[in-house]
């Protein structure tokens, strides 16, 4: 793997506080800031956070393989780039996902099984975006990052930026990932959200593939350096170091909800699954550079961080395992219960107002599945 | 009451749903200062501020990008396409998203948006500025299609379409934006969005319009009554969902049908509306509906557009055909 | 004589293509090493290079916009758009430049790109992975659309695509790629690519199929004939142009026709064939002209998919109904 | 008028080589190259083609008045921008313009009466872009920026870039503008030029204005610095200053033709005139702006540098007088005189291979057309 370009690591801009070793480092902008708490506790928090995420991730894979999702988008490698991040958020932000983020849909609060139902195929990812201000998985590369824009200007407009009140000052995320960069629509909300100097901080999760893509084919310089095009701040964290993204993406959504406008967040990590549980990356990629991800594990860092400085013990990962082992029963066992949806239910959800012609297709199609059940 | 053309009416009507909600923003290129390139936002940023008469930079899947997000946010955002030939940037996000995301959320998000479209030709303009995009949209599940022919429905329909908590392409004449000025009674009760509207009744054979053509199929039936021949009119206004029940008991007792638009006839929304007919009223029918628009071609050079777009002559030929079918 | 399924006869019909002329170039996402995530492209990258089979950016009107920049240097692009729902992001590249050019320039550009797009539902994927786009481009002047539905027409039809000096939006039903298989012979002549053609011959009905529900048609015929009903099959193949000529002929004999789709009923390829068939063929019609499509709600999720799309009941339930009305 | 944010200029990065009282200066990284030429003649030569340009623009601008034309896009001050560009294209290069390019179009040798042409209606502005590698008008917004990197992959592929053969390598230049460098298309545009490091110099005439928007509204920083977000160099020059743009297009393109991949060049300039005829720029600008830049008038000051200079006399400016008037009755006899298309003629330039419905569409409107003239 080349180190020079897009992909190059490592430098005074590769911001980490933790590395693959399991060992604290110091970096001169950003520190680890544990919110007043015991910072211990808070890691070992991180680290369980990160065990279930995984669980959520393999459980569903495992699911796909039985056949009870249609698809699965595999997050194995970017638990610590997503808990990182979802543990910094403010219950008053807002996240704008594309379709992997499991990990920061679980920091919201939302039930996994929302998300199993939408790859089972029994809805879209139907949630309420404002119950965990956490909002719908967005399967078209990039618009949701327009989406986020433009709910940060909302929020300019009802007075949340840069009040000073820290329950009060919003900030919008908008994850997309290294191949949506190229997307117009992103370079777009770049535009928009610089113009209007709107509160949202673009999260960039570069893990390296776009689908067989690499990175090179999207950018020849480092991803976060596409910002300094639009006249706004952009950064890059080890994104396999949970407290490295912890500490950037706090300093970034304060910056936002301050008012200073919007700020590029890319989080170097790796995509260490398939693209999809239906890919195949042996066709595209070595797998020597899976060994050499494999090594810089999210997890395992911060498992050995907490073990060679007794921060844990073996009670605590034991917990924290059956703590994911009841998991994975609930999702199982949840996921094969679904209840479907009724063929009916799908004209009813097109419009606030119902039209006439199309409730008069539902009648006509109601009339004709119940000549089915007379004919049984 | 106060005599105002369509681009005066809309802007009345944009101003009053302002002043009724403060959660309506407008958006789109040059609608602020300027007050768009036909004026009908004129005047609106100066009294609502910037923060709500929205000068957008200049790329079109970011003005209906954003709107979504405002929308998700609570605000009931009115963008601006500044010409018919400048909505297809924003296609992706119209169909795949705005049109997507009460469905895609079975009812909790909700998307008030409205999509305000200038459209249609006759004005002597080039390339990408005379289009008339509605079968595609109208085509698209989620959203719905709506368009105004004169002063007094686009000061009504405008502010009913913002006030709808569906997503709306409002579709605006342009050449009819300066053609008539109509007396409007702010006082009124406006007719339901979603209903079409006969304008002229007749006996012997049903013209279907909307737009720009309405205008033009009035002046039909008016020269077909000088021939004994009773045309009666309809003005559809609604193309998503269609109001058809008017028309179909007008058909039932007419026998004839034609549809006339200036989009382009293959698939357009005359292929829709005649195969509707055809199915209901069957038995009823004395000749196939016809259809009358724009050609299969790109839209011409304006040198060409007379001859392009359906008239008063095209019309009235197709009117002699279905009576001698 | 090979036996191949539909991805394999695209596969060899594009290498075909590529060994015959060198300037054409296979683009999209992730063509290249994967072969397409259908492996449509698969080996060809591998056997003709980087230069000829480009992985692209992330972005579709960047694949369509720099296609044309390639075509006006003489070269025949043939774009992959990965899933149906992801080519509204080029929508304005293909519909403002693509159909255009050749217009604008009276004639002095020509376009011969191919612009492949595996469509349609019946695959249990997620949202915008089901898509049936066929009547917006059918719409626009400028392109052609075609759809094979089988490997034969398949492994013909790219090669007359990509031999066509016109743009093509070639739609291949991804829900048949692995589904049969067929021979080919690599030596025979085949048929225009412009043409309808008769799958099924019959005498009391007509069905219109294209695409995946070819099959669907098939299957109904026979389901027909089991009860005593001669059902003629036409697969339509060209949707812009249409060649109606044999379905006029078929609809003059049986009296009756349905179209079937997987796209959206409102607006779908249906009305402009009912309205058309109905034009030409008015007094041979013992009943109107049948539409079975998808309905008019967003594509729904995949458990609810084989409601949602024309099925062998749905299309029977609409035999009966047009022989009973 | 601000000088900060994307408005500012002077400074190193503002490159200038002739100031607007005439001055001659110099540039570090810039120098002006006559090509071998007489230095004087090539001067005079760019005084003459500035003005003939303008006359080309005042007399359309006149002939719109009189109801010659449907609307016209005038250039009036960006006479330098495109003079200077469209002189040192070599004759392979290739260019994709706007709708505001008659000064490039002249450069490469089409009759105006070609562009008059598609803003009197009469065509869409249809010349053959291989008669003079000069592209068709383009009014979508940015959507040519992506044709010319796609016709620079295929320069690539035809091996015409970096063989070190003056007469065949090969560059295109896509023209945009402050505006469109919004649109998503001009964005992907440079990460697709990037990517496969296309031989495309992207021409941004910031003219400041996007018919009622100032720049300020598509970018907080300097345009030519939107490059940087994508790994490829960008200027900006003094765009009214003719040796200026000439000297870096012509570093430019050279750069791109030797396989350096493509460059951005900003001219910085200023529409003196309405964005189009239909417009009225009193609506949303101070008129002391344009005061302030007819101070910086790209004719001027070469003519006040020939004068001074004693580089040309009054039979000189006499002559580009009394040529540019000629071209002016060309064209108002031209315009006028110019021949219509048959209302058929459209049905036969949609396709290559006419289709028999288009066709017989075709034949129904004209026996519909022959019925008439039977009547009259
Ligand atoms: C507009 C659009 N084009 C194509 C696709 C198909 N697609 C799904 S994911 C993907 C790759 C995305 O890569 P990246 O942005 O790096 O995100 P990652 O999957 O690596 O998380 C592609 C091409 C899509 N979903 N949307
Ligand atoms: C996609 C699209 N949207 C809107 C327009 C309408 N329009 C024409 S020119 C223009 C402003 C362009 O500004 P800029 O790019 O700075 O170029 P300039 O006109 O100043 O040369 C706009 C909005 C268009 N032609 N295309
Ligand atoms: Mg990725
Ligand atoms: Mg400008």
């Amino acid at each position: 793997m080349s180190l020079l370009g897009p992909t190059a690591q490592g430098g005074p801009e590769f911001i980490q506080l933790l590395t693959p070793e399991g060992q604290r480092v110091e970096h001169p902008d950003y520190a680890f800031d544990a919110g007043g708490r015991d910072e211990a506790e808070v890691v070992r928090g991180f680290y369980r956070d990160m065990v279930l995420t995984r669980r959520i991730d393999t459980e569903s894979t495992a699911l796909q393989r039985h056949g009870e999702l249609g698809i699965w988008t595999q997050l194995l490698g970017q638990e610590a780039a997503q808990i990182g991040c979802g543990r910094a958020l403010l219950p008053q932000d807002f996240v704008f996902p594309t379709y992997r983020e499991h990990g920061v849909a679980y920091c919201r609060g939302l039930d996994p099984l929302r998300i199993l139902s939408l790859f089972r195929g029994v809805d879209q990812g139907a949630w309420d975006p404002n119950e965990h201000n956490f909002g719908n998985y967005t399967i078209v590369i990039g618009a949701q990052t327009l989406h986020a824009t433009g709910y940060a200007m909302g929020v300019q407009r009802d007075g949340l930026v840069g009040t000073g009140d820290p329950d009060r000052d919003t900030s919008v995320v908008a994850f997309f990932g290294d191949g949506a960069s190229s997307q117009g629509d992103v370079n777009e909300a770049f535009i928009f959200a610089a113009s209007y100097n709107a509160p949202v901080v673009f999260f960039c999760q570069n893990n390296q593939w776009a689908i067989s893509e690499p990175i090179e084919r999207q950018s020849r310089i480092p991803l976060y350096q596409r910002a300094r095009g639009f006249g706004f701040p952009g950064v890059r964290v080890d994104g396999n170091d949970v407290l490295a993204v912890h500490a950037v993406t706090q300093a970034a959504l304060q910056y936002t909800r301050d008012g200073n406008g919007p700020m590029l967040v890319e989080a170097y990590t790796y995509r260490m699954g398939a693209h999809t549980t239906t890919d195949d990356p042996t066709r595209y990629r070595m797998s020597e550079e899976l060994e050499y991800w494999k090594l810089k594990d999210p997890i395992s860092r911060v498992k050995v961080y907490l073990t060679r400085n007794g921060l844990a013990d073996h009670a605590f990962f034991d917990s924290v395992e059956l703590e994911a082992d009841e998991l994975g029963v609930r999702l199982r066992e949840g996921c094969k219960s679904m209840p479907e949806q009724h063929p009916l239910a799908i004209f009813d959800q097109v419009y606030v107002d119902q039209t006439p012609e199309l409730a008069e297709q539902r009648d006509t199609f109601a009339a004709y599945l119940a000549s089915f059940e007379g004919a049984h | 009451m106060t005599k105002m053309t369509l681009a005066k009416a809309l802007n009345a009507g944009l101003r009053k749903a302002m002043e009724d909600d403060p959660k309506v923003l407008l958006m789109g290129e040059d609608v602020g200062k300027l007050g768009g390139v036909f004026r009908i936002t004129d005047g609106l940023q100066k009294d609502f501020g910037e923060d709500r008469v929205i000068d957008s930079p200049l790329a079109e899947s970011g003005i209906i990008g954003t709107a979504v997000g405002m929308a998700m946010r609570g605000y009931r955002p009115v963008c601006e396409i500044q010409f018919d030939g400048f909505v297809y940037p924003a296609y992706d996000q119209i169909v795949s998203q705005v049109a997507k995301l009460h469905f895609r959320t079975h009812g909790a998000v909700k998307m008030p948006m409205v999509i305000r479209i200038p459209y249609g030709g006759g004005i002597g303009a080039v390339e990408h500025h005379s289009e008339s995009p509605e079968a595609q949209f109208a085509h698209t599940p989620g959203l719905k299609v709506v368009t105004c022919s004169n002063p007094i429905d686009g000061y009504w329909m405008i502010q009913q379409a913002i006030a709808s908590d569906d997503p709306i392409v409002f579709l605006e004449p342009k050449r009819q934006y300066h053609a008539d000025k109509a007396d409007i009674d702010e006082t009124a009760v406006p007719v339901p969005l979603f209903s079409s509207r006969i304008a002229r009744p007749g006996a012997d054979l049903t013209l279907l319009a909307y737009g720009p053509t309405v205008k033009t199929c009035l002046k039909v039936a008016e020269a077909a009554a000088g021939e004994g021949r009773s045309v009666e009119v309809v003005d559809l206004r609604t193309l998503s969902p269609l109001d058809l029940e008017p028309v179909y008991d007008s058909v039932r007792r007419t026998g004839r049908a034609i549809v006339v638009h200036e989009a382009h006839t293959n698939l357009g929304m005359g292929s829709e509306i005649a195969a509707r007919i055809t199915e209901r009223c069957f038995y009823s029918l004395q000749a196939p509906v016809l259809r009358v628009g724009g050609f299969d071609t790109p839209y011409p050079p304006s040198r060409l557009e007379e001859e392009y777009l359906p008239d008063l002559d095209r019309v009235l030929d197709a009117v002699d055909r279905s009576l001698e079918f």
